[in-house]
């Protein structure tokens, strides 16, 4: 509980968050600021698990424990998709999305 | 009396066909003519033997001459109507008997001399025994449908016959014209046939025409435009009739038709097989008298009448000496259908059904007469074409005597055997329709005119150049001429009102002396006119031809019907309404089908920019998507 | 809870110490034996899936995190079968990579984790698991796309996965967290319970519904499965195609047929959309297509479409039709992979127009190839069509007759694409046909399999008589 | 093995051996046994069901009932009454025939025999199911074999005519299958079990609406297979690029699935929708009947005029289904197997000439009637059966239908009925122009004159299809009255 701020406030927010990261990975042309965005992506869900369980159902802490898991499994993500645009990155020399795009239609 | 044996009247044709169809390749001609003749032969032995039984074995029953039957069902189409096979002996099925046989016999014989070292020849023979087959089914018929089958059969056995020289585009022509012609108004009969089956709730000709029975009785119960349906399926049958015995307008195809061997023209489109049609009016004529008051009976006196002055007309201009005979018979079609359109039913009304089958009767005789001699004429001089003819009769005695005898007898003098019919035809209209006694007296003189214009012109006039000397033909052609030349002469003689006649009791015929004699003037004026005519070479034809001009002109053309006939299905249908089918179906139907694929195609080649390969493009649409959808079930889509 | 009720988790466990004894292996075994690892890894995976057909008893652990019934068991094996295949079909393949370019047993290590997070996601009794055994089912194959590290297609590949799946799993979890604020509890059966269909929870429901459509590409979230196909190695995107569509599938209907069931006249009618657009684009962009690998994935989004009219049914008989659709699915699109498989492992030659007058040549893999095409079109007596048939009649026997129609309509397109390869093969012929050529003997295995079980699974009724029991106590 | 599941087993087993087997002459010879076989064993049914029907009065005879999917309760089951024993024998000789006539076939000859007789199976299956389920399904088993059978072995464009012609017949089961589900899902009307098996939702009334909705459905998914106007262009294309045999197959016996589909179930399970919908389809089919007649007027394929010439004799098959009783309906069955007879005995002949001659257009041909006698003269026969011509099976048929269609007093009937006569000038204008242009005349071509007589398989081809053609116009009491005490039970739902 915080003083002042209702779930409300932190649930717009997090809202933003998301949004925000929708927004950078749809506009971003770099590999790596997209996979950042993912991050706020996730972190938006992750305070969301939060805020519910401390301000909604505070007896069990099954929104806590979430938010952890999705972490761990964000930093796995992360260090795959980097992997990944690495190795890509040894064949083109680049880290553009453009790059990505010889397969279509 | 056992009736049974009368099935091999026509089986024997039968087999004669089959027996040289399937093997007409090992057969050997001579053989095969035999064959056929023979087959023939017994038939009409047979035939003669069932009149003997029929007429004098157990006579009239009570005053009358019943008919016997004999009838198997072949098909059933409800459990009330079906179609039946079997025999119908009556004094006019007997005497049609009598008729095909001797014709057939006769021509059967003539044509081994004829199609002497033909190519076809067995095939000649099964296609002649194949028609007689048919016809002898025709005339036992029992009821409308099982005569509806023999006249489709004797349609495509003269299809057959008439296609005989395959080869030969115009005789190819003339068979479709024939087929098509008379299946168009076969149509008509078919129809005929369904309303008659509907209405009455049979096909016999026994139910049908028993005066006390319900189909005439209740003829008024369902009309039709103003008309007794009854009438409209008599009149659509007669329609049928119409097409086979060539009446306006559907006589086109008969000169045509001449195209075949002139055997076959003797046989089918002189003596037999165009007089079914005179015979369907007939075998219906007590529903065609007493329904309606017999209006569709007075519709079948026009026609008739209208038809024999018609081709009497077309007659005289002709050149083709077969086609003048096929002008000449679709005449006396008209004064036999013309005949039973003015007869009454019972008693001495029924003359003019007398006459008609009198005059059926020995028609048969003399116009094959004519015919077999044309055709010796013409075996003679390789032509049909009177210009190529002349002064013959030295060469061919006995054809010019026997034809001479039959030009008589279809002129009506007396005593040769024409006279005796037609002064009965002419008494009956005398009696019933004055306008068609008048009608009929023109035509007999011009009959007699025309006959005796091909008679010398054939026989005298001066000798032409020919690249061999013309000789008479074998006895094998001769002597059924001779046989003929009798008959046409003596079966004048025979009491016909004694044996057929409407109601079946027979009555006493007189001659009408004041109607003889002005039948037979006029017969004679012909006659002499035609001597000056054409006796001797004179271009007093060719002056009074161009008198008459456009007159002429249009005969000369058979008044254009042809030409009409040609518009109307080249032009409109052919053209026309098929072109423009085949073309709706390719560019519509088929257009649409092909469409329906093409655009599917297209769309998938229009979209397939979605799939950019942007990888942002896909966020935007993923997100978009679950927005979308979000939107429609938050705000429009909550029940 | 005692330790006995660790064996209910018997098949992930075991499949875990595959796993493992794989990666102690590659580090013992000699450089120029590394081939047997092929061997020996079908070998260890074709005991798992023998052990894994026996039966066991139902129950859950972990206070309900994990569960097993007989379906979810029955499931597991069919993926299980499924996998056995496509190893047997990509052993060969294997075997050159590891012998000639030195790759070690990761392909392995990566598909088992893969498959082991299917494991967990259709066993999953809260969303915790779900989400976890969702991640651990997507990222290894990521990893796997991206496999031929030499190949720029498949790096391009593996991004465009990852970051997707990344996006998806994200949307996902924003949509689980909502659905939390609704249901109260992460556990599905308290979410059964609490779950009314306010605005919130229709929300959530809808979010987390991408998520899973994402992964069996339903239409418009669908758009990386042609490219990921076309980039990443055959076995790859055939494993996409049919493993991890199928448990895909399968959650998502234990997730609408149980936990969201008091939204059902809501997603109803997002299922019946979702299934229009899905079929109508899967199949207007396969007809264009030329290379197999991308045709294959339209086909499957198409095919995706038909599963959705057995979920609209929303009940036993929606469940069992599915499940059976997808089993047949399995088998066919293995056969339709194989073949690709073994003829671009051959001659790498991957597009249509390459088959003209294959069956003058190589007419058996021909016929594999139609006998899959057929059954993926629905024509009898191959199992395709008893699998459609039965789809459409539970879409019909919720009174959906215009979805049934317009479906039908679907399968005369698809029918025309699918004969489009068949008229390659056979009407066609083309002096550049491809040569004959003999595979080896497990892909030979593969092929024959799946020729077998498309043939008869149709035909033998009592199969699906089974699956309609297992499915009754998924209610 | 009960004797109506055997007509499946034999041809299954033909396959297999044929498998196994190589070359040509082996597998012709295969297959001829095989079909002979069948042929036999649907002459034997004829005369088995004479005697069964002595003793068993039910509406089918020799059922089978075997459960397969419970709980659908899809049950293979099969039974036939005497439409459907006619409809066998037909199809048997025609296979036969058919087998004949590609005697000499080069290309794949192992594939093209087991694609024949996939079909074959696929015909007789549908013939003796009795159920929705398996009847659709050997539907599709019929149809599909078509595209290798004309992509493969076929002439011309072949792979557009292939494609058009499989995706047609597929849409129109598309549409039947939408109709079967919605006839399945009101089969539970009185509360029983939901069935397929035809017998029992024909004892359940099906409530009006459902009728009204499913009737249209299941009679033109049906009806395109008998060449429905305007649904039938599939057919002129299919049948001109289609090897003979297939031509003789597709148009023989593949076509009459529709008819007997839509008499079978559509008027049979759906009565009132029948009664319903009768009026706008008769007008398609009247429509069909004429169109096609005049369609073949101008054409210059061969196999085009006769695949029109199908249209029209079709049309007349759906008309008189169309016509509701008895007697129209027994024509319906005639014309069918009488159309199925002619038609594959005219493609037959068109194969010869066109194998001989290599062209079909019939203005490059003439005066075949020197060069090969036989066959022209066969195809004269044809013709005039095809025009209706007393003696053979064509007028027996036709004039059921009339008189049948003749029943209905009302003048929309009548008029119908009148123009559906008037076809039989047409016809006779299109089969004489045909004898006319190609048969006589004088020889075209000087290369015509050293054309190969008819060879001994081709005649027994010949033989085999004319002596029934012959048979059933000569002596037509016993096959229509089998047929009219088998229509009994159907036209009960009507009245």
């Amino acid at each position: 509980m915080i003083a002042g701020i209702s779930i409300y406030e932190i649930l717009t927010l997090t809202t933003l968050l998301f949004f925000i990261g929708v927004y950078g990975f749809i506009t971003r042309k770099n590999l790596i600021s997209i996979l950042i965005s993912v991050e706020l992506i996730m972190n938006a869900s992750v305070v969301n698990f939060v805020i519910i369980n401390k301000y909604l159902y505070p007896d069990a802490l099954q929104g806590v424990i979430f938010s952890i898991f999705i972490i761990a499994v964000a930093a796995a993500e992360t260090a795959l998709a980097i992997a990944i645009i690495i190795n890509l990155y040894r064949q083109i020399g680049s880290v553009e999305v453009d790059a990505t795009e010889t397969m279509k239609y | 009396m056992d009736i049974r044996y009368i099935y091999l009247i026509p089986f024997i044709p039968l087999a004669v066909f089959l027996l040289l169809g399937l093997n007409y390749k090992r057969i050997k001609p001579s053989v095969s003519g035999y064959i056929g003749v023979f087959g023939l032969l017994v038939s009409t032995v047979l035939s003669y033997y069932t009149a003997y039984q029929y007429f004098f074995v157990p006579g009239k029953v009570n005053g009358v001459y019943k008919p016997i039957i004999d009838r198997h069902v072949w098909m059933n189409f409800t459990d009330t109507l079906s179609i039946d096979m079997g025999l119908y002996i009556d004094a006019i099925s007997v005497m049609m008997l009598v008729v095909v046989s001797t014709i057939s016999l006769m021509v059967h014989i003539y044509s081994r001399g004829y199609m002497k070292g033909d190519g076809g020849y067995t095939k000649f023979f099964a296609f002649l025994s194949l028609f007689t087959f048919s016809m002898f089914g025709l005339v036992l018929s029992t009821n409308l449908f099982q005569i509806y089958i023999f006249w489709e059969l004797v349609g495509v056995s003269s299809f057959l016959l008439i296609g005989y020289y395959y080869t030969k585009p115009s005789a190819i022509a003339a068979a479709k014209k024939a087929f098509i012609v008379t299946r168009f108004a076969d149509l008509g009969f078919l129809i005929g046939i369904l309303i008659m089956g509907y209405y009455t709730g049979t096909f016999d000709f026994e139910t049908l025409n028993n005066p006390e029975g319900s189909s005439i009785l209740n003829w008024a119960s369902t009309s039709f435009m103003g008309l007794s349906v009854i009438t409209w399926g008599l009149l659509l049958i007669f329609v049928g009739g119409a097409g086979k015995s060539a009446m306006m307008p559907f006589h086109i195809w008969l000169p045509d038709a001449m195209e075949g061997p002139t055997p076959v023209s003797a046989l089918i489109h002189a003596a037999t097989m165009v007089v079914a049609g005179v015979y369907l009016v007939a075998r219906l004529f007590p529903m065609f008298y007493f329904v309606e008051e017999g209006f569709a009976l007075s519709i079948v006196a026009y026609v008739g009448g209208i038809s024999s002055l018609f081709a009497a007309v077309i007659a005289i201009t002709q050149t083709d000496i077969k086609r003048v005979l096929a002008f000449s018979t679709m005449s006396q079609l008209g004064y036999m259908m013309m005949a039973l359109g003015v007869s009454g039913y019972d008693g001495l009304e029924g003359v003019g059904y007398m006459a008609s089958m009198f005059h059926l009767f020995t028609h048969a005789m003399f116009k094959a007469l004519l015919f077999l001699g044309a055709g010796s004429v013409i075996h003679a001089v390789h032509s049909n074409y009177l210009k190529d003819m002349g002064g013959l009769r030295k060469n061919l005695p006995i054809t010019n005597i026997t034809f001479l005898i039959a030009a008589l007898a279809i002129a009506g003098i007396p005593p040769f055997a024409g006279f005796w019919s037609k002064d009965e035809i002419l008494v009956a209209a005398f009696e019933n329709n004055q306008l068609l006694y008048y009608i009929g007296v023109f035509v007999a003189g011009l009959t007699a005119f025309y006959m005796f214009r091909i008679y010398f012109g054939i026989f005298w006039g001066k000798e032409k150049q020919y690249d061999h000397p013309p000789h008479e033909s074998p006895a094998s052609m001769t002597v059924p001429l001779m046989i003929l030349g009798v008959l046409s002469v003596v079966v004048g003689f025979i009491p016909f009102s004694e044996f057929v006649t409407p109601d079946g009791k027979g009555f006493e015929a007189h001659l009408n002396y004041p109607l003889a004699a002005i039948a037979v003037t006029v017969g004679i004026i012909g006659i002499v006119l035609a001597w000056v005519f054409y006796k001797k070479e004179n271009n007093l034809a060719d002056t009074y031809a161009k008198r008459f001009g456009v007159f002429y002109k249009w005969a000369y053309h058979k008044f254009y019907f042809d030409e009409i006939y040609l518009f109307i299905t080249k032009k409109i249908l052919f053209n026309g309404v098929a072109a423009s089918v085949a073309l709706f179906d390719k560019k519509v139907v088929d257009g649409t089908m092909n469409q329906i694929g093409n655009k599917t195609v297209f769309t998938s080649e229009k979209i397939k920019g979605i799939q950019s390969g942007k990888l942002q493009d896909y966020a935007l649409a993923f997100v978009g998507g679950v927005v979308v959808l979000v939107m429609i079930f938050i705000y429009f889509w909550t029940e | 809870m005692d330790w006995n009720s660790f064996l209910l988790m018997r098949q992930e466990i075991l499949l875990l110490s595959i796993i493992l004894l794989l990666l102690i292996v590659e580090v013992f075994i000699s450089k120029n034996k590394k081939g047997n690892l092929v061997h020996f890894a079908v070998f260890l995976f074709g005991i798992h899936t023998a052990v894994g057909l026996f039966l066991m008893e139902e129950g859950s652990i972990f206070g309900g995190m994990f569960r097993t019934t007989g379906l979810i068991h029955f499931f597991k094996s069919v993926l299980n079968i499924g996998v056995f295949i496509l190893l047997l079909q990509s052993a060969d393949w294997l075997q050159e990579k590891i012998v000639e370019h030195q790759r070690g047993t990761e392909f392995f290590v990566l598909l088992f984790s893969s498959l082991l997070g299917m494991y967990f996601m259709v066993s999953a009794g809260d969303f915790l698991m779900f989400f976890i055994g969702l991640e651990l089912s997507t990222l290894p194959v990521a990893a796997l796309a991206a496999y031929e590290t030499a190949k720029r297609k498949s790096s391009e590949a593996g991004i465009k996965l990852i970051l997707s799946a990344a996006l998806a799993s994200g949307v996902a979890l924003f949509g689980i967290s909502i659905l939390y604020i609704a249901g109260g509890s992460i556990y599905f059966n308290d979410i059964m319970q609490t779950i009314t269909s306010s605005h919130l929870s229709i929300l959530g429901m809808v979010v987390v519904f991408s998520g899973l459509a994402f992964k069996i590409s339903l239409v418009p979230f669908h758009f990386w499965t042609a490219d990921v196909y076309e980039g990443a190695p055959i076995s790859v995107a055939s494993y996409l195609s049919v493993i991890s569509k199928g448990a895909a599938v399968f959650i998502l209907m234990i997730l609408l047929f149980t936990v969201l069931r008091p939204l059902l006249h809501i997603w109803e009618n997002l299922v019946y959309i979702l299934a229009l657009t899905t079929m109508f684009i899967g199949n207007l962009f396969a007809l264009r297509q030329n290379n197999l690998k991308r045709f294959l994935a339209f086909s499957s989004i198409a095919q995706a479409g038909f599963i959705l009219l057995g979920i609209i049914n929303g009940e036993q008989l929606g469940v069992a039709t599915v499940i059976y659709f997808v089993l047949i699915y399995v088998f066919s699109n293995l056969a339709a992979f194989g073949v690709v498989q073994a003829i671009s492992l051959q001659t790498g030659k991957e597009n249509i127009s390459d088959y003209d007058g294959l069956y003058r040549t190589n007419p058996k893999l021909s016929l594999v190839m139609m006998l899959a095409l057929f059954s993926l079109a629905g024509i009898p007596p191959v199992a395709g069509f008893f699998g459609k048939f039965f789809l459409f009649t539970a879409a019909a026997g919720k009174g959906y007759y215009l979805l049934v129609f317009l479906a039908v309509v679907n399968v005369t397109i698809s029918l025309y694409y699918y004969l489009l390869v068949v008229r390659a093969m056979f009407l066609r012929t083309s002096e550049y046909a491809i040569p004959h050529f003999n595979s080896k003997l497990y892909m030979k295995i593969g092929l024959v399999l799946t020729v077998l079980s498309i043939l008869v699974l149709g035909l033998y009724s009592p199969l699906y008589e089974y699956i309609f029991e297992l499915s009754k106590n998924l209610m | 093995m009960d004797i109506l599941t055997l007509f499946i087993v034999v041809p299954i087993i033909t396959i297999v051996v044929l498998v196994f087997i190589k070359g040509l002459k082996q597998a012709r010879i295969i297959s001829m046994v095989g079909s002979l076989v069948q042929l036999g064993m649907a002459i034997n049914l004829v005369f088995a069901y004479f005697r069964e029907r002595e003793i068993n009065q039910d509406i089918m005879v020799f059922t089978k009932d075997a459960v397969w999917f419970k709980t659908f309760n899809i049950h293979y089951n099969v039974g036939v009454d005497g439409i459907s024993v006619a409809l066998l024998l037909l199809t048997s000789i025609v296979v036969l025939a058919g087998v004949f006539i590609s005697w000499k076939m080069k290309e794949l000859p192992k594939e093209f025999f087991i694609s024949l007789l996939v079909l074959s199976i696929g015909v007789y299956g549908f013939f003796i199911s009795l159920d929705l389920f398996t009847m659709f399904v050997f539907y599709e088993i019929a149809v599909i074999p078509m595209y290798l059978l004309i992509g493969i072995w076929g002439t011309g464009p072949r792979e557009y005519s292939a494609m058009k012609l499989t995706l047609m017949l597929m849409g129109a089961s598309a549409v039947l299958l939408v109709g079967i589900l919605g006839i399945y899902f009101n089969s539970n009307t009185d509360g029983g079990a939901l069935t397929f098996n035809i017998l029992e939702i024909a004892q359940v009334n099906i409530p009006f609406e459902a009728q009204k909705l499913f009737f249209p459905l299941v009679f033109i998914g049906f009806a395109v297979l008998s060449a429905l106007f305007p649904f039938h262009t599939w057919s002129p294309d299919g049948h001109a690029s289609a090897p003979t045999a297939v031509s003789m197959l597709h148009a023989g016996v593949l076509m009459k699935l529709g008819g007997y589909g839509v008499f079978r179930v559509a008027m049979f399970l759906l009565p009132e929708g029948a009664l319903t919908w009768s009026n706008f389809f008769i007008v398609l089919a009247a429509i069909g009947v004429i169109y096609g007649a005049f369609g073949a007027i101008k054409q210059k394929d061969l196999k085009y005029i006769n695949a029109y010439s199908s249209v029209s004799h079709l049309g007349l098959v759906l008309f008189a289904l169309l016509m509701l009783n008895k007697t129209a309906w027994n024509g319906a069955i005639l014309q069918s197997l009488s159309h199925g007879l002619m038609t594959a005995l005219f493609f037959a002949l068109i194969g010869m000439i066109y194998g001989r001659t290599g062209t079909r257009d019939i203005t490059e041909l003439g005066g075949l009637l020197k060069v090969i006698p036989v066959i022209s003269a066969t195809y004269v026969i044809v013709g005039l059966a095809s025009l209706g011509l007393p003696g053979f099976s064509g007028f027996v048929a036709e004039m059921n239908i009339f008189v049948g269609a003749f029943q209905h007093e009302d003048l929309f009937h009548r008029i119908a009925t009148v123009i559906s006569v008037s076809v039989i000038v047409v016809t006779a204008v299109y089969i004489l122009r045909v004898v006319g242009i190609m048969l006589m005349g004088p020889v075209k071509n000087k290369k015509y004159l050293t054309l190969q007589r008819v060879t001994w398989y081709e005649k027994t081809g010949i033989v085999l299809l004319l002596i029934p053609i012959i048979g059933m116009g000569v002596a037509p009491l016993w096959l229509s009255d089998m047929i009219l005490e088998s229509l009994q039970p159907f036209i009960k739902g009507l009245i």
